[in-house]
């Protein structure tokens, strides 16, 4: 039941906001929705680790092949969890923030979680599909409604992106569903379809999954709404966008791409890969020259993800648990990094580096949190994202699929010096040095900013420290997913 | 060659030419008598046909009471001269040029039928006398019968709707 | 007993602690606090590093394993600490002149305020655990957590007054030649364990001998590089002398004494895949070799107490990778002992002399400073003779350690080598000359404060100037006598003893002191040359030097421009007309499609119906005749 | 059967209702039982009640396809009449001519949805056509409303003559006009056979308003008074694709490797120039004109695969598409400004139309979860499971993404900008079937056996 | 007669009848073109009429009928639209006193 209850609380609390007249409830109930949200995906972390199957089936256009059928499994679970927390984060961390129509705000925000906890946790290719533009249609609104002042553009630049990502991908389950001898949409009949696939089919299908869900990660050159989007929307909004949205499309390539289009995965491996690279060195560099502080954190997120796609298209164990891990460590980072944005913005009132400086002697607290968080951005050992990072270099380096396994590791480690640099850069304009006139008035963090940096924090270096207890849930779901993926034995058959 | 062949070919020439000139009268009462003309050769080819309810009702129908109708409608307008505007040539030259290809292809595409063998036998039969299609109407196809009742009620209220000429005093006709 | 290794955690799980407090309750603690607890943490580590080392020198050696830091199918990392001979030793070293050092700042720093000072020690202690975590670590990943952890706390030290722009830039820098030797380091590890299947380094040394020469050179090459950036040789040096910037203290502990030694430590403890790369091992040598001459004639040149001794470091460095690249581990280990009770001695002691000096650094304004600071002076002087290698200070044991070894590997590299001693004296007594020496050149505000320090600077001074003579005492050669070479045994559970073609003790002999009268003239010579010193104008080679080489420069326009030059094209010009421009153009052409088709609509029928025909002409003919 | 008659009836009654009834709410009342009891009607004939035992002679079948077709059709008008009774009133004086006209299209449109000879469909064609000239035209003082009308007119008799050679040319090869005659002629087709196919393709491609054959339809349905053009766009366009498939899939099931290619090309065209030219529009009306033009376009995916997910797709893509349509024009009809400006602001004085608006728009978009969704998805699933042409499928898709430019542009202007849009007038019942069509989009979404049960039960 | 005569002299009138459609801006005359379009259908159905009764009338007697009774209706559906037809085009004249169909591009978008 759990998995349904990740749905249906978002689900039905967002739609019942929209029946709220005055903000503060509004904000109250969201709060409290989430926490629900995350007292059950620890509730289900706890059930999980005692080997209990999470899973939920009903029929449900039966006719269509499709049916209701939702499961939490470890990487299900992983997100699931980052989804529940990365909510109560952002609502605490944005709490002062003022918005019109409030209800109607906070009502989208849970019906955008839902359809993520939705993506996350269906079994079944169409249900899939269903939570996926679920949890897109609310961010279009959000993106819209509250934000810069070219929002609008921005947004539908997205959407018709992400939206024609999404139908061509819908194609693509169409496809493989025609092509299944039982005619079904679950995901064991695509992964057993993907066995006996031509390649020339796969092809198609794998370039129709991939485009949506590389748009949606984003990776180069399907990246250019992101920056954009990033800077134009509130910063809540980018929170979810960039902190959890963006892993529907990692979370994708693992669960529905590599194991069910093996082969085309494997041929086309190094184009993407080196797609993905690019687009780190790419992000990376043009990371340096922002002088907006949302748009380098955008560049850089794109680098990020960038990483991500490589290590998945490098097809290894290590490499999976790598990215399952860094889709957690990610959030939580770059949330962090939002936090730390949104509060400058609102101290000193704009996000220029240019126009910030010496901030740390106005704001010691908020500095030394920016630059632990900043630290993680970088990948320093003890933070969290050393472990994904590193487990993920590794994955790219051992790679058995490419034979630019070397090349790719190092302009992906060029990556993260940059990183390194425009990271530090930012630091060092913005914290150090004199004060300048938008500084110069500046306070320091206050309780509710202290808290949820705390925690922030704290997940940084817990997960730094002791990532095992992330990555023990992870085990099996990566070696599955690597097995249906296995291309050797399919290759020998061929 | 008999004499239905020779009649054949008569009213077909005269069809064709007809034809041609309803096209290429400037004056529209003019193309309308011209039409009357192949209404007369058609009826004459139903003749030979053996199609003879067909024939009569054609000329009385088509030509009696439709053609009366343009020719009065004409009058009625006061079109009856040539002052019609020219469509500009290179329109007139698409037209004629695609209208031409369009035959062309269609007779080169038929022309090879498996029906060229099957002939139209001219004289004989009675499948066109008002007899035999009298039962057939009001046997097999009463329902399309009564529906081309319903077909008419139709066009009627629509000459009521659009010739009635409606009072003044409604102002509120349309959204602009 | 086995079992009393077990407390090894302690060592670095104490200044973790130190930084825990002091960082967190920076604001809620006294001053005094703050000194007491940064310093008794370090202590503490002190006395368990010596017990530790006691044990081991018993024959003890142990490893630790507490949880499974990352643990994925077959790669498993444990959170694992090493006790064995190397790191025992350097245990020894690093909280040894560490505490020292925590010590002297306590004094040094007491001007800074409550949350200054609080947030300064908190550095220094983490600097001190992220330093023993690179050496106790019991595999690569381990190490490699120390080994950015120096980096990080170097960054934080560098920078630590924020509100200097140069000096942010300065630590920025540091971290970031850092990180590119790290992703050396990281490759190569990422080598190691596609090759070994492991990080441990028992796992590895252990199959090291299995693997084919090329893997051996490439992971050696690669390690290398991360040495290079953390001990600062060619060609990612250039980070070091301007790292001067951070606080006295920190240059002493950071950047002479500990951080950098950090690369010989790694080259040392891998010596086993050393040994198997032959060509590893040349162009070590060859690179420390290029690293020590360059720095050195740098060093000629230079102006700042700080940046000469700095440059000093980078070519001691030198010396100790040129040891390690022909073999002499044990050598390169021994010198960086030495070193770093004299680097940590004459940094202190710089710092001392700029206390006085209210802040002046430049030795163009100093002068005949031995009048008033007594102390220091001797101190100082002390520090210049261990360094220049004269004997029987410590230097000149350490040093002629490396110097034998690379006779016995090259001659020509020998001949360069001495010629780098020579330098080193020149610029050291330079230095010493012109600080001590001569005539009081600074201003008269200046004059009227200069007073010797208070004990507690001059007393850690004092106890490192014994330490620096007494130290090559240690490894003293067999040649003067039984119990000679008792480092270089005590090491060798961990570097094997080399057992070369080993010089006769008669030219043994002649080595050690032809270079000792060389650099004794080039002393006098230096006194001669420094003892009226005027400022003036450099020309020629001496400005080349003066400005280091122009290699920051160099960098500036081969690297740094160029990049932040394509991060602009990039940004202005291809994101925005080609990828962005690629997504806009489709926008663009389907409105301007949709203007086009939109004529279409003509609303002629005529036209209507010409477009309807020549569809279906289109039709016929390719159903009729192009169709089969 | 039930309905045919019923309708061609209640047509007749209300053209004396005008002179008899002088109310106009008394009229509208009648003709709305009018419609209730012909749905009824119909209803009661799906499971099994015949009032009227004719023999047609297997000219007309009415099997569960037609009616439910019939079902949605005349459901469909009967919420159409209840959002558009008032601006109906407001075209002209002949009230209750216009609602005997929409009667009369009625019992066509039943016709066409069951003929099984090619009469009927002629004629059924022709009654629906005919009363839609004089309704196009009914704005007798507006000229674009002339005008649309005439274009209307002589382009429609030109597409009913080359139907008609269509006609005779396959009776000429079958000597028969029963639809399943044709299907029946074995061995290659003949010429004459493929010409007069080519032919009907042509005129049904005109009448459904498929691109190159769809000139007429947004100069017809923009100088149409717009209330019109809700009935002309959907109903009536939904009964052409019926009859559509019904043509092509019993008389020209056989050949279908003869006209599939021309049904890809065409539905790309369509899709193509539907998608492509709305999104230049700045007028609303003009807007969902050429999106109808769109949507057909995906319609035709049905007919271009002919296959059993097609027929039930069909049906489903009528509903979810009437559906969305007729709301979307009810509320145009109420606005004086048609351009996207005049809806700037819409949400702020009308929340709940603005809501029930985007609900249509989201559905005609094809967002999951409304009914515009599960219609396209069956769209998309019968033409890949053609298995071949995917790049068709793959354009479809795209033209969809295109599609949110123009939808969302609504929504945008609606919600997200400023501006003040006058009160408009609408009573309760006119809100209440708001809510009812957003609510039956949603529902059908979720749930779409709802709609899909009764072809198989 | 072969029956291909009879197909190729409808198809002519046919064709001339597009073409007509296509020349001419008058709406009377358009109009009129398009009712030599069904005549051309109607003869043409006319003829194959015969020739299905030639062919078929051994196996039954009415054979061929049903194409006769087709051109009546398309007659009688032919009146139905005259009558509509020419009120569009007496409505419109009264509106713009002209019934040249070039007039007709204010719908133009």
């Amino acid at each position: 039941m759990i998995p349904v209850l990740f749905i249906v609380i978002p689900l039905v609390s967002g739609l019942a906001l929209f029946f709220f007249k005055n903000e503060k409830p509004a904000r109250s109930f969201a709060l409290f929705s989430s926490l629900i949200s995350l007292v059950i995906s620890i509730l289900g972390l706890t059930a999980f680790s005692s080997g209990q199957h999470l899973q939920f089936a009903v029929t449900w256009l039966g006719f269509l092949g499709s049916s209701f059928s939702v499961k939490v499994d470890g990487m299900g679970q992983v997100l699931c969890l980052l989804t529940a927390v990365s909510y109560p984060l952002i609502f605490i961390a944005t709490w002062k923030n003022q918005y019109r129509k409030a209800n109607n705000y906070f009502a989208l925000m849970l019906l955008t979680q839902a359809g993520l906890m939705g993506v996350f946790v269906a079994m079944d290719a169409l249900l899939f599909y269903f939570f996926w533009e679920l949890a897109v249609i609310p961010m279009y609104f959000l993106c819209s409604q509250w934000g810069g002042e070219k929002r609008i553009q921005a947004t539908i630049k997205f959407f018709i992106y992400t939206f024609l990502g999404s139908v061509l991908m819908l194609v693509g389950i169409i496809y493989l569903y025609s092509k299944t001898p039982e005619h079904s949409f679950s995901i064991e009949a695509f992964y057993k379809l993907g066995k006996t696939l031509s390649y020339e089919t796969q092809e198609w299908v794998f370039w129709l999954f991939f485009f949506a869900f590389a748009v949606k990660m984003p990776i180069f050159p399907f990246h250019t709404w992101q920056p954009d989007l990033y800077e134009q929307s509130g910063s809540s909004i980018t929170m979810v966008l960039s902190g959890v949205m963006v892993k529907m499309g990692v979370f994708a390539c693992l669960r529905w791409l590599l194991p069910v289009v093996s082969i085309a995965s494997y041929r086309w491996g190094d184009v993407v890969t080196s797609m993905a690279v690019i687009g780190i060195l790419y992000a990376s560099l043009i990371a340096l020259k922002q002088d907006d502080l949302k748009r380098m954190v955008a560049y850089s997120s794109i680098a990020h993800i960038g990483l991500m796609g490589a290590t998945i298209f490098s097809e290894t164990y290590v490499g999976f648990q790598g990215v399952m891990i860094q889709m957690f460590n990610h959030c939580i980072n770059i949330i962090g990094m939002w936090i730390v944005v949104d509060m400058i913005e609102k101290k000193c009132g704009t996000r220029k580096i240019s126009e910030l400086g010496g901030l740390a002697q106005r704001a010691p607290s908020l500095a030394i949190f920016a630059m632990v968080i900043g630290l993680a951005n970088v990948a320093l050992p003890l933070t969290n994202a050393f472990i994904g990072e590193f487990m993920m270099f590794n994955g790219i380096f051992s790679s058995s699929v490419t034979q630019y396994n070397i090349v790719f590791t190092v302009l992906a480690g060029i990556g993260i010096i940059l990183a390194a640099i425009y990271i530090l850069n930012m630091i060092r304009k913005v914290f150090f040095g004199d004060l300048k006139n938008s500084t110069a008035r500046a306070t320091d963090t206050g309780w509710s900013e202290n808290f949820v940096l705390s925690v922030i924090v704290i997940l940084i270096l817990w997960m730094g420290v002791y990532p095992d207890s992330l990555l023990q849930l992870t085990k099996e779901i990566s070696e599955t997913i690597l097995s249906n993926s296995d291309i050797t034995s399919l290759l020998t058959k061929h | 060659m008999g004499v239905t062949q020779i009649l054949f070919w008569i009213l077909s020439v005269l069809a064709v030419f007809s034809a041609l000139m309803v096209v290429a009268s400037k004056n529209p009462v003019y193309s309308v008598l011209w039409l009357i003309l192949i209404f007369f050769a058609i009826s004459g080819l139903y003749l030979l046909l053996n199609a003879q309810f067909l024939a009569i009702v054609n000329i009385i129908v088509y030509a009696g009471a439709i053609m009366v109708l343009f020719l009065f409608v004409i009058m009625l307008m006061n079109l009856n001269r040539d002052n019609e505007p020219q469509k500009n040539k290179w329109m007139k030259f698409a037209g004629i040029v695609s209208g031409g290809c369009l035959l062309l292809v269609l007779v080169a595409a038929l022309k090879n039928a498996e029906t060229k063998s099957a002939v139209a036998e001219m004289g004989t039969g009675n499948i066109g006398l008002i007899e035999n299609l009298g039962k057939a109407l009001f046997n097999d196809y009463v329902i399309p019968f009564e529906i081309s009742s319903v077909l008419f009620l139709s066009a009627m209220v629509g000459a009521v709707v659009l010739g009635k000429k409606e009072a003044s005093q409604n102002s509120s006709s349309g959204e602009s | 007993m086995q079992n009393a290794l077990q407390l090894a955690w302690l060592v670095p799980f104490f200044p973790l602690l130190g930084f825990l407090i002091t960082g967190l309750f920076r604001r809620q603690l006294s001053k005094t606090m703050i000194a007491i607890v940064g310093n008794a943490v370090v202590f503490a580590s002190l006395l368990v590093s010596v017990w530790i080392f006691v044990q081991v020198k018993d024959g003890n050696s142990y490893v630790a394993e507490y949880f499974n830091f990352i643990s994925a199918g077959s790669l498993k990392i444990p959170f694992a600490l090493q006790i064995d001979a190397l790191s025992s030793l350097f245990l020894l070293i690093v909280t040894g002149v560490s505490f020292i050092i925590h010590f002297y700042s306590v004094f040094y720093m007491k001007e800074e305020s409550r949350e200054h000072y609080g947030r300064f020690f908190s550095y220094m202690n983490l600097f001190v655990f992220s330093m023993l975590l690179l050496v106790m670590g019991a595999n690569f990943v381990i190490m490699f957590i120390g080994w950015e952890g120096v980096g990080l706390c170097s960054y934080l030290l560098i920078g630590y007054w924020f509100k200097n722009k140069e000096y942010n830039k300065a630590a920025d820098k540091a971290f970031i030649m850092n990180r590119i030797g790290d992703l050396g380091f990281l490759i190569a590890m990422f080598w190691i364990l596609s090759k070994t299947g492991s990080f441990d380094f028992a796992v590895v040394f252990s199959k090291a001998s299995a693997l084919s020469t090329t893997d051996v050179t490439i992971i050696t090459l690669l390690l290398f590089i991360g040495a290079t950036g953390k001990s600062a040789q060619i060609p990612l040096y250039t980070w070091l002398p301007d790292a001067m910037a951070g606080p006295t203290p920190v240059s002493a502990l950071i950047h002479a004494a500990t951080m950098v030694t950090a690369g010989v430590y790694m080259i040392a403890r891998s010596n086993v895949l050393y040994s198997l790369a032959p060509l590893s091992q040349y162009i070590i040598a060859i690179v420390g070799l290029a690293t020590a001459i360059l720095a050195a004639t740098v060093a000629l040149k230079q102006n700042d107490i700080k940046k000469v001794l700095a440059y000093s470091t980078v070519s001691q460095l030198g010396y100790m990778f040129l040891g390690l690249g022909v073999g002499a581990y044990s050598a390169g280990v021994f010198h960086v002992m030495t070193h770093a009770f004299f680097k940590a001695l004459l940094f202190l002691a710089a710092g001392s002399v700029i206390h006085a000096m209210s802040g002046e650094q430049d030795i163009r304004k100093m002068g005949g400073l031995r009048g008033k600071l007594k102390t220091t002076y001797f101190t100082f002087l002390v520090g210049c003779i261990a360094i220049s290698g004269i004997p029987p200070f410590s230097g000149f044991f350490s040093k002629d350690a490396i110097l034998l070894s690379t006779y016995e590997h090259n001659k020509i590299l020998y001949v360069i080598a001495i010629f780098g001693t020579l330098l080193t004296a020149f610029y050291m007594f330079r230095l010493l000359f012109l600080t001590f020496n001569g005539n009081f050149r600074g201003t008269d505000e200046q004059h009227h404060h200069l007073h010797e320090s208070k004990a507690g600077i001059t007393l850690p001074l004092i106890v490192l100037a014994i330490l620096s003579f007494v130290g090559g005492f240690a490894d003293i050669p067999e040649i003067f006598g039984k119990g000679g070479n008792r480092l270089t045994e005590f090491l060798a559970p961990v570097i094997p003893l080399s057992h070369g073609a080993s010089v006769s003790h008669s030219t043994e002999m002649m080595l050690m002191f032809i270079p000792a009268v060389l650099v004794l003239l080039v002393i006098v010579y230096a006194w001669y040359r420094f003892k009226n010193y005027r400022p003036s104008e450099e020309k020629g080679l001496g400005k080349i030097l003066e400005n280091k080489w122009y290699v920051d420069e160099f960098y500036d326009k081969i690297f740094v421009k160029p990049l932040y030059q394509l991060g602009s094209f990039l940004n202005k010009t291809f994101e925005r007309s080609v990828v962005d421009g690629l997504v806009n153009g489709v926008g663009k052409l389907v409105n301007y499609g949709s203007r086009q088709i939109r004529l279409l609509q003509s609303g002629q029928i005529g036209s209507y119906i010409l477009l309807m025909v020549l569809s279906m002409l289109f039709v016929f003919i390719i159903q009729f005749f192009l169709r089969k | 059967m039930n309905a045919l008659i019923l309708s061609a009836v209640w047509g007749v009654v209300m053209m004396f209702s005008g002179i008899l009834l002088k109310q106009r709410s008394a009229i509208r009342n009648f003709a709305l039982v009018g419609l209730v009891l012909v749905l009824s009607a119909n209803i009661l004939e799906m499971s099994g009640t015949v009032f009227f035992h004719i023999d047609t002679k297997g000219m007309l079948v009415f099997d569960r396809f037609s009616l439910l077709a019939g079902t949605i059709i005349f459901a469909s008008t009967l919420l159409y009449l209840i959002v558009s009774s008032k601006e109906i009133e407001r075209v002209g004086i002949h009230y209750a001519d216009y609602l005997a006209l929409i009667f009369f299209i009625l019992c066509g449109i039943s016709l066409v949805v069951s003929f099984k000879s090619l009469l009927l469909l002629f004629l059924g064609i022709e009654l629906i056509t005919i009363p839609l000239y004089i309704l196009t035209g009914s704005d007798k003082k507006n000229l674009k409303s002339n005008e649309a009308s005439l274009k209307y007119f002589l382009l429609g008799a030109f597409s009913t003559s080359l139907m008609l050679m269509g006609i005779a040319l396959i009776y000429g090869v079958t000597g028969s006009f029963m639809s399943l005659s044709v299907g029946v002629v074995k061995g290659e087709p003949s010429v004459l056979l493929i010409a007069g196919m080519i032919l009907l393709l042509f005129s049904m491609a005109f009448k459904a308003s498929v691109a190159p054959f769809h000139f007429w339809a947004p100069d017809a349905y923009d100088g149409a008074p717009t209330v019109f053009t809700s009935f002309m766009a959907t109903v009536v366009k939904a009964a052409s694709f019926l009859a559509f498939i019904r043509l092509f899939e019993d008389a020209f099931g056989s050949l279908q490797k003869q006209w599939q290619l021309w049904m890809a090309i065409f539905t790309a065209a369509t899709l193509f120039i539907g998608n492509i030219t709305a999104i230049f529009q700045q007028s609303v009306k003009k807007m969902l004109i050429y999106s109808s033009i769109s949507q057909a376009g995906f319609m035709m995916l049905a007919i271009y695969a002919m296959n059993s997910d097609a027929k039930e797709g069909l049906i489903m893509y009528i509903a979810a598409y009437c559906l969305a349509t007729i709301g979307l024009f009810a509320v145009l009809a109420k606005m004086s400004d048609y351009t996207f400006e005049g809806f700037n602001g819409f949400a702020k004085n009308h929340p709940l139309l603005a809501a029930t608006m985007t609900i249509f728009l989201l559905s005609l978009a094809g967002i999951p979860l409304t009914a515009g969704f599960i219609s396209k998805f069956y769209m998309l699933k019968a033409a890949v499971n053609t298995q071949h042409n995917l790049w068709l499928v793959i354009f479809a898709v795209v033209m969809a993404a295109v599609s949110i430019f123009y939808y969302f542009r609504l929504i945008q202007a609606m919600y997200f900008r400023e501006g003040t849009v006058p009160k408009l007038q609408t009573t309760p019942a006119f809100r209440v079937t708001l809510v009812l069509l957003a609510a039956a989009v949603i529902l059908l979404g979720i749930f779409p056996n709802l709609l899909l049960y009764w072809l198989y039960f | 007669m072969p029956i291909n005569y009879y197909i190729f002299l409808s198809l002519t009138l046919f064709t001339i009848g597009i073409v007509g459609i296509l020349i001419r801006r008058n709406a009377i005359i358009v109009f009129m073109c398009i009712e030599i379009m069904l005549n051309a259908v109607n003869l043409l159905l006319v003829a194959f009429s015969k020739m299905h009764h030639l062919q078929g009338a051994a196996a039954m007697p009415t054979a061929g009928t049903d194409g006769q009774i087709f051109v009546f209706f398309i007659m009688v559906v032919a009146a139905a639209e005259v009558t509509v037809g020419l009120a569009i085009i007496v409505m419109m004249f009264r509106n713009i006193h002209s019934i040249d169909i070039n007039f007709l591009n204010r719908l133009k978008h």
